[in-house]
């Protein structure tokens, strides 16, 4: 099944060897990243990195402040430090912007449009493509693959996206991101709610996207399942990093516990 | 023994579509009950229907022998059937402890008087109620977490304060919509054993989880649905052979 | 002290603007007036001004600060009655009496203390209908009227006095001063068979009420009670000479033949016009008169005290006012006694008298 | 509390360990809880001693004080809205004016009555009323506010219209009648207490707690067994009858009663004080009425300019305090946060 | 009561429940895009006819020009009232209330303005085209109502277009529905809030124009406007604009059935308490989805 969800917008790019020490050129870099708020420090300074064509799990238990490196990222919450993507300095708490330059956060809670319907959620995901007669081409293909991906979606076009039911709109959150030709695809928790199958077929689809070329940060429960397809791991615990993991060395999740809980 | 719930032909559709489709089923005391299904099963409908959030299109709900299939969600809370939601409905604006207080509605007395008045009989349930709200956090997790809003919670904290809240009405059935998503493996652990301990204090649970290490290490029985229907019912062992189950759901 | 304190509470915001405005400029004028002849028994004249935005309670608090803050000798207010009657039992017991622009308090302790220059009720109603009789055939008329005090004053004198007239009121028909549409009052007036409609009431109501008559293709006559010439002009222009309204002396005064009244106008006229050009000059002279009013009480009494004051405002009689003649007796505190209103229209641009 | 089978006090594991919890905030600086209430002395303090005119001023704001907190409970407490609470002073009001001028009954009878009335008029109004949810209610409870006004301006048999109703006995105690400043003013404090005492003890109890789960979420509440329905009946019933006690109040401080004081600008008055002062608390209320009170006075001065500037101060506060001055006080102290969550209002 | 009666109080209710149907479409394209009760709407109305007024006496211009320019001028204050006030608070993340009571502080401040400008005196302007009414039956339409209800209908129409088949349009609805999600999606939120402002302010500045020549216009005469613009919108079900349109038609209806039913004191009493009722029964307005 994994080889009918092959992006066909997503341009090939060379594939560095993963490394734990991190990407030699990132795509996404944020230096001393924090955030807060109001007063309070949700997460403290650190260094994140995601190399191009890379795909990076970011791990830890509840309350860590996972989606707050999330949020960051976007310029969702107040932050310190910097964050740059393909060399340039994204802006801070101007998330339009961010994600017009490709940016893509499918956030924690799903955020869909529940009043309007499943088709408008879809085509406001590919906003920032433009209104134009080309990129109304490439948008027709870019739905027929999220069909392929999830059917469910199709089956309900006309229906309004608050009254399916919760795994349906988890597949319209992920299916509207991949509307948008993201550059990096930021995932928050996207296997909340969805039955087993499906959310192994979407861990494929990553591991494919990915592997196409399209970096990914994904934040993820299922532990195992996120380092099989990540090529580093961010730790995150109590609000800062605890450690950044290479996922051939953790080889049990005693092993990832000791993290955890060290 | 007579059946703490029993779910008769129960059948709900929005449109033309059937999202719960003539679904039967009983829930046993200190038994812990999951639904599975696919996505788009129809289980939160079903939740709903038995919780009363939406009336069934036909079908009855019995509660201890008593049909409740009508009455009002409020009505049939009183009665003890206590649900979480699927997407965590707190009370943002409180304290953690605060949103644990309110679940004590059921469990205490007083209006206007009592709270003008506040004779001694009051300060002592509110005292108690502060306590065993303190308590219910610290038993779900969150025992430092208990005076930040809830609003400053993260998803996975806000789930597990929506059970203590429920917890704090003493249900006799306790209906959770996959109290474990969002936890990890570890909490997930954490969270069976709470709810088999919560069955056995006496509360039957009904859970809908698409965690499969949870039903299978919870459940007594599993009721599987897909497009509405039932299509098994089970011990978790035989479900997990069942390749009806397999084919639609566990893949 | 060695000032006159005049205060005033003032509708300077609300539904009673436009009058209140131009009464407050009125008594500021005299009093500059006044100042400029070396001011009242040697006192320099002050005025205080405070603004009630039409509502009592705002009104009780202004009342309360030029008491008790400013320290007011006399209250020369606006037309907002029920500001006026909130404040009256305030006003009583700092023993200070008032001349008001607007109808005056209930209780006998307090209109004790109270003196209005608004003419009676009747009088505006009488010159229309006196018009009717004498100019016209029309013998059924349609009454509009607000629900403001004065104005349910004037409907029912004009219920009872219709008959003597030989006229016949066809029906009565109410409205709120913030209506958007009185269509349907003026088409149940026209299907009662009225022929002329009698507006009772302030505001750009009647601005409204002539477009509608226009809109439903209406021959009735407008005619509208004292108001602002500024509203008039707009109404003309849309009604032409179906188009009649209640105008004071000051109105009218380039038509007015040499008289008293039209010497007093002009002693208020000249600065007026100096300063506010062709202004509607009719509120600020009633403004003006309540000035005037005080001023030959505290003369004649050698006293700015209150009671002073009181006592003889209460014993002013035949006083040559812009607006009319004023006479107080201590059972009556509403001092124009005779009609000094005339009928007026507006052709080509300027204001004539009908009658 | 009923027992039943107790889960709690069995020993487990330390589920602690497993659901690490950043350590919580300090608790909260006495100082900061009280500053509001410091202010507010202040305030009636300096009126009690300058007597006159800010005695009026700060009189007039103790009335609203007490009816935005009744606004509090339904609006604050409850999150609901309604733009129709000035029907309810309008009942109090009338009911105290006609009584005692038409009928001589003595204050507390008359007051005792136009409250009754009031809670008539809110049960049967807010029992289908309250079935709207949103803008919708809005818009019923601002249609019931604007029909109240109209009755007072057309049932002029009974309310004489614009005319207004005068000669309303001041409140007299032992036949003392307290018609002085001073004396209003200790009055107007003592019943501005009780209504903060009760409305704090409402805040902290069962009931306060049913009113913020529906607050919070309908479905929530409901699924633990609170009568939505009936406890937004009861906040409802407590915000008219603290309406019309403070309409009965109104009268009779100023003798006089007319339909004008309750129109709409009497809502809006009340809503922005609930919102300067800050919505929820208990002292909101209180700082908030006097505040919004002393603003129009201070900028008296401004003649033609004074509503500019009201207006423009007004946005000003509600840019730099949106959450009013309880809020304010309480974020000298520690800022609260709200970044989560802010998503929008499905409609 | 004669047939002739009852038809021309229908006509006249018509007329004006389709002045209140624009005013409370107005609001809905606000909250259409922010979620927001622009309470400052009916100060939009009365400076279209105003500004108007102003071009057309003061400024000599011709009449299409002043309309157009009040127009324009309008809606960049509607853009202004939304940088000045509403963007700040929206920025706080401020609650939704708070954000209406301030668009109501705009309103007086607009109000104070306008009139420290122009002044306080009622005005009016020309009707578009000065024929005298059409009678049907001893009915009489005039030009004016039709002007208004052809041009309601035109807007109405154009509108939901817009926001059902524009990108814009949609991504309008997204921000009220969620704006951080829509911000996510790439949407310049703060655009697209001060795009329904401009649009909204232009709306009302037209809805005030078209309304002027059968009454009259002042610095004051906003408020009841935008309560029955509101009451408009809330009856044909929030957001809708059809809806609003067809909710300011039944408000004037009722209300000239009240009038001539029980007279014009009890219009606001029976009016109100009629569609009160009908809230009852249809809890979310006319087009709203019903219970
Ligand atoms: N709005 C807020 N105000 C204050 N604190 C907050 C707020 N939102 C989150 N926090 C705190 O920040 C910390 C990190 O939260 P975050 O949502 O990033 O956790 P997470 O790792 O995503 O957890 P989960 O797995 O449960 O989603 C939490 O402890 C939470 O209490
Ligand atoms: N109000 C509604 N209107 C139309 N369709 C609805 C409505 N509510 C639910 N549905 C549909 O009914 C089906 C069952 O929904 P339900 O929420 O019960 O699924 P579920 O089994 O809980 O799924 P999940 O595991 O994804 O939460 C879905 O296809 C959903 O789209
Ligand atoms: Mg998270
Ligand atoms: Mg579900």
């Amino acid at each position: 099944m994994t080889a009918a969800f092959r992006s066909p917008a997503v341009s090939p790019v060379a594939v560095p060897g993963p490394s734990a020490s991190g990407p030699a050129a990132p795509v996404l870099a944020a230096k001393g990243l924090s955030a807060r708020y109001g007063q309070v420090q949700a997460l403290a300074p650190l260094d994140f990195e995601v190399g191009s064509g890379e795909l990076v799990a970011v791990l830890g238990p509840n309350g860590a402040g996972k989606s707050t490196l999330l949020r960051a990222i976007l310029g969702l919450v107040a932050t310190g430090g910097e964050v740059s993507f393909q060399g340039t300095v994204l802006p801070r708490r101007n998330p339009a912007a961010v994600a017009s330059r490709g940016v893509v956060l499918v956030p924690e809670g799903r955020g869909i449009f529940g009043p309007m319907t499943v088709a408008e959620n879809l085509e406001l995901g590919a906003w920032s493509l433009g209104g134009g007669r080309r990129s109304r081409v490439a948008q027709e293909r870019r739905l027929s693959w999220v069909f392929e991906l999830f059917p469910r979606l199709k089956e309900r076009l006309g229906q309004t996206a608050g009254s399916m039911s919760g795994g349906e709109q988890q597949m319209l959150a992920i299916g509207r991101a991949l509307m948008a030709d993201p550059k990096i695809l930021l995932l928050d928790e996207p296997s909340l709610g969805l039955a087993p199958r499906v959310t192994e077929e979407i861990l494929e689809t990553l591991g494919v996207l990915n592997r196409s070329g399209l970096p990914v940060v994904l934040v993820e429960q299922r532990a195992p399942s996120a380092l099989k397809l990540a090529n580093r791991a961010y730790l995150l615990s109590l609000g800062r990093l605890a450690a950044v993991l290479d996922p051939r060395e953790v080889q049990s999740h005693d092993q990832l516990a000791q993290y955890y809980f060290a | 023994m007579t059946a703490c719930l029993d779910v008769r032909d129960a059948t709900r559709s929005f449109g033309g579509l059937v999202a719960v489709n003539a679904v039967s089923f009983q829930v046993m005391p200190r038994s812990v009950t999951a639904v599975i299904g696919p996505n788009g099963a129809g289980k939160t409908t079903l939740f709903n229907l038995i919780s009363g959030a939406i009336a069934p299109s036909s079908g009855r709900i019995l509660f201890e022998g008593t049909d409740i299939t009508r009455e009002a969600p409020e009505a049939k809370a009183a009665r003890g059937l206590i649900r979480t939601f699927q997407l965590v409905k707190l009370f943002a604006d409180l304290s953690a402890v605060e949103n644990v207080k309110v679940g004590f509605h059921l469990r205490s007395r007083g209006g206007l008087l009592a709270a003008l008045l506040r004779p001694r009989r009051v300060r002592g349930m509110e005292a108690a109620i502060e306590r065993r709200a303190r308590e219910l956090l610290d038993l779900v997790g969150l025992g430092a977490a208990a005076d930040l809003p809830a609003s400053a919670l993260s998803y996975g904290q806000g789930r597990l304060l929506e059970v203590a809240r429920a917890l704090a009405a003493e249900p006799k059935l306790l209906m959770l919509d996959e109290p474990a998503a969002g936890l990890n493996a570890d909490e997930t652990a954490r969270l069976s054993s709470l709810i088999r301990r919560i069955a056995e204090g006496g509360t039957a649970v009904l859970l809908i989880e698409h965690d499969m290490h949870l039903v299978m290490n919870t459940a007594d029985d599993v009721v599987v649905v897909d497009f509405g229907k039932k299509i098994a019912q089970g011990a978790p062992d035989r479900i997990r052979q069942d390749p009806a189950v397999i084919a639609a759901y566990l893949g | 002290a060695d000032v006159l304190k005049i205060g005033i509470s003032a509708g300077l915001t609300g539904y009673a603007a436009t009058v209140d405005r131009a009464w407050r400029d009125g008594v500021q004028l005299a009093a500059d007036a006044l100042n400029a002849k070396g001011g009242v028994m040697g006192r320099k004249v002050e005025v205080v001004v405070e603004d009630n935005r039409s509502e009592p309670q705002e009104a009780v608090t202004a009342y309360r600060k030029m008491i008790s803050s400013d320290g007011v000798d006399v209250f020369i207010s606006g037309c907002v009655s029920a500001g006026n009657f909130a404040a009256a039992g305030m006003v009583a017991r700092a023993e200070k009496p008032m001349m008001l622009c607007s109808i005056l308090p209930q209780q006998a302790s307090q209109v004790k203390w109270a003196f209005t220059t608004l003419p009676p009720a009747g009088f505006e109603v009488e010159k229309r209908f006196e018009y009717l009789r004498d100019k016209t055939q029309i013998r059924k008329v349609g009454v509009l009227h607000d629900p403001t005090p004065y104005a349910l004053l004037q409907k029912s004198v004009a219920e009872k006095i219709a008959g003597k007239y030989g006229l016949e009121v066809a029906g009565v028909e109410s409205y709120k001063q913030d209506d958007a549409d009185l269509s349907v009052q003026l088409t149940k007036l026209q299907s009662a068979g009225a022929g002329a409609v009698i507006k009772i009431g302030l505001g750009g109501t009647t601005l409204t009420a002539a477009k509608n008559m226009k809109q439903l293709g209406s021959s009735m006559l407008l005619m509208t009670s004292l108001e602002d010439l500024a509203v008039f002009k707009p109404v003309s222009e849309v009604l032409g000479d179906r188009f009649l309204f209640v105008a004071s002396p000051s109105q009218v005064f380039d038509a007015l033949p040499e008289s008293a009244t039209r010497t007093e106008i002009s002693k208020f006229l000249e600065p007026w016009r100096a300063k506010y050009g062709d202004r509607d000059p009719n509120w600020a002279s009633r403004g003006w008169d309540g000035v005037m009013l005080t001023v030959a009480a505290i003369e004649a009494g050698k006293s700015a005290a209150g009671p002073s004051m009181r006592d003889r405002i209460e014993t002013i009689t035949g006083f040559q006012g812009t607006t009319g003649i004023y006479n107080f007796t201590p059972e009556n505190h509403q001092g124009i006694t005779a009609n000094p209103f005339v009928l007026a229209t507006i052709a080509d641009d300027r204001v004539k008298i009908v009658q | 509390m009923t027992s039943s089978p107790n889960i709690i006090s069995r020993k487990g594991p330390d589920l602690r360990r497993v659901f690490p919890v950043p350590a919580q905030p300090a608790p909260r600086n006495r100082l900061a809880a009280a500053a509001p209430w410091l202010v507010a002395a202040c305030i009636v303090g300096y009126a009690l001693f300058a007597g006159g005119y800010p005695a009026t001023v700060v009189g007039f704001a103790l009335i609203y004080a007490i009816f935005v907190s009744g606004l509090n409970i339904f609006m604050g407490l409850t999150a609901q809205v309604s733009f129709g609470q000035s029907a309810f002073a309008a009942v109090g009001g009338y009911a105290s004016a006609i009584l005692t001028t038409q009928y001589d009954w003595g204050w507390l009878p008359a007051m005792v009555a136009g409250i009754a009335a009031a809670l008539a008029a809110a049960f049967a109004i807010g029992y289908p009323t309250l079935r709207l949810k949103g803008h919708y209610l809005s818009m019923a409870t601002l249609a019931i506010g604007l029909i109240a006004h109209e009755i007072a301006v057309e049932w002029e048999s009974v309310t004489m219209g614009y005319l207004g109703i005068s000669g309303i006995p001041p409140i007299d105690i032992a036949g003392y009648e307290l018609a002085g400043d001073r004396a209003i003013l200790i009055m107007l404090s003592l019943c501005v207490a009780a209504t903060v005492f009760a409305v704090s003890r409402i805040r902290s109890s069962r009931l306060g707690r049913a009113f913020a789960g529906l607050a919070g979420s309908e479905d929530a509440a409901r699924a633990l067994g609170i009568d939505v329905a009936r406890y937004k009946l009861v906040s409802f019933l407590l915000a008219a009858s603290f309406a019309s006690f403070s309409g009965s109040l109104f009268v009779h401080v100023v003798g006089y009663v007319s339909p004008e004081v309750f129109s709409l600008h009497m809502v809006i008055l009340s809503f922005t004080m609930l919102y300067v002062g800050g919505i929820g608390t208990v002292a909101g209320p209180v700082i908030g009425a006097l505040v919004v009170s002393a603003l129009p006075e201070t900028f008296r001065a401004f003649r033609d300019y004074q509503d500019l500037a009201y207006g423009t101060a007004l946005i000003l506060l509600l840019i730099f305090a949106p959450r009013g001055l309880a809020g304010l006080f309480a974020a000298l102290d520690r800022k609260p946060s709200s970044d989560r969550g802010k998503g929008g209002t499905a409609p | 009561m004669d047939a002739t009666l009852i038809g021309q109080s229908l006509v006249s209710g018509l007329g004006i429940g389709c002045v209140y149907g624009l005013i409370g479409i107005g609001f809905c394209v606000i909250y259409n895009a922010s979620g927001i009760v622009n309470f400052a709407q009916g100060a939009f109305v009365m400076l279209g006819g105003m500004i108007t007024h102003v071009l057309l006496v003061r400024g000599e211009l011709p009449y299409g020009l002043a309309i157009l320019l009040a127009v324009l001028i309008v809606a960049l204050l509607g853009v202004a009232v939304e940088r000045l006030v509403v963007r700040p608070l929206w920025n706080r993340n401020a609650p939704m209330f708070v954000m209406i009571l301030a668009t109501l502080a705009a309103q007086i401040v607009i109000e104070r303005l306008t009139y420290l400008a122009i002044d306080d005196q009622p005005k009016t302007l020309p009707v578009f085209t000065d024929l005298p009414p059409v009678m049907l039956r001893g009915i009489a339409v005039n030009m004016q109502s039709l002007w208004i209800v052809a041009g309601s209908l035109a807007i109405v129409a154009a509108l939901a277009l817009f926001f059902k088949t524009t990108r814009t349009g949609k991504a309008m609805r997204a921000c009220a529905i969620n704006r951080e999600a829509a911000a996510l999606q790439g949407i310049p939120v703060h655009s697209m809030l001060a795009l329904a402002f401009a649009l909204s302010a232009g709306l009302g500045a037209v809805a005030g124009i078209m309304l002027t020549p059968t009454q009259y216009t002042a610095f004051d005469i906003g408020v009841p406007f935008a309560i029955s613009g509101f009451i408009a919108a809330i009856i044909g079900g929030f957001g809708r604009p059809f809806g609003a349109f067809l909710g300011g038609l039944m408000l004037g209806v009722t209300q000239a059935g009240a009038i001539l039913a029980f007279g014009a004191g009890m219009k606001t009493i029976v009016a109100l308490s009629i569609l009160l009722l009908f809230l009852f029964v249809r809890p979310s307005g006319i087009l709203g989805p019903a219970k």
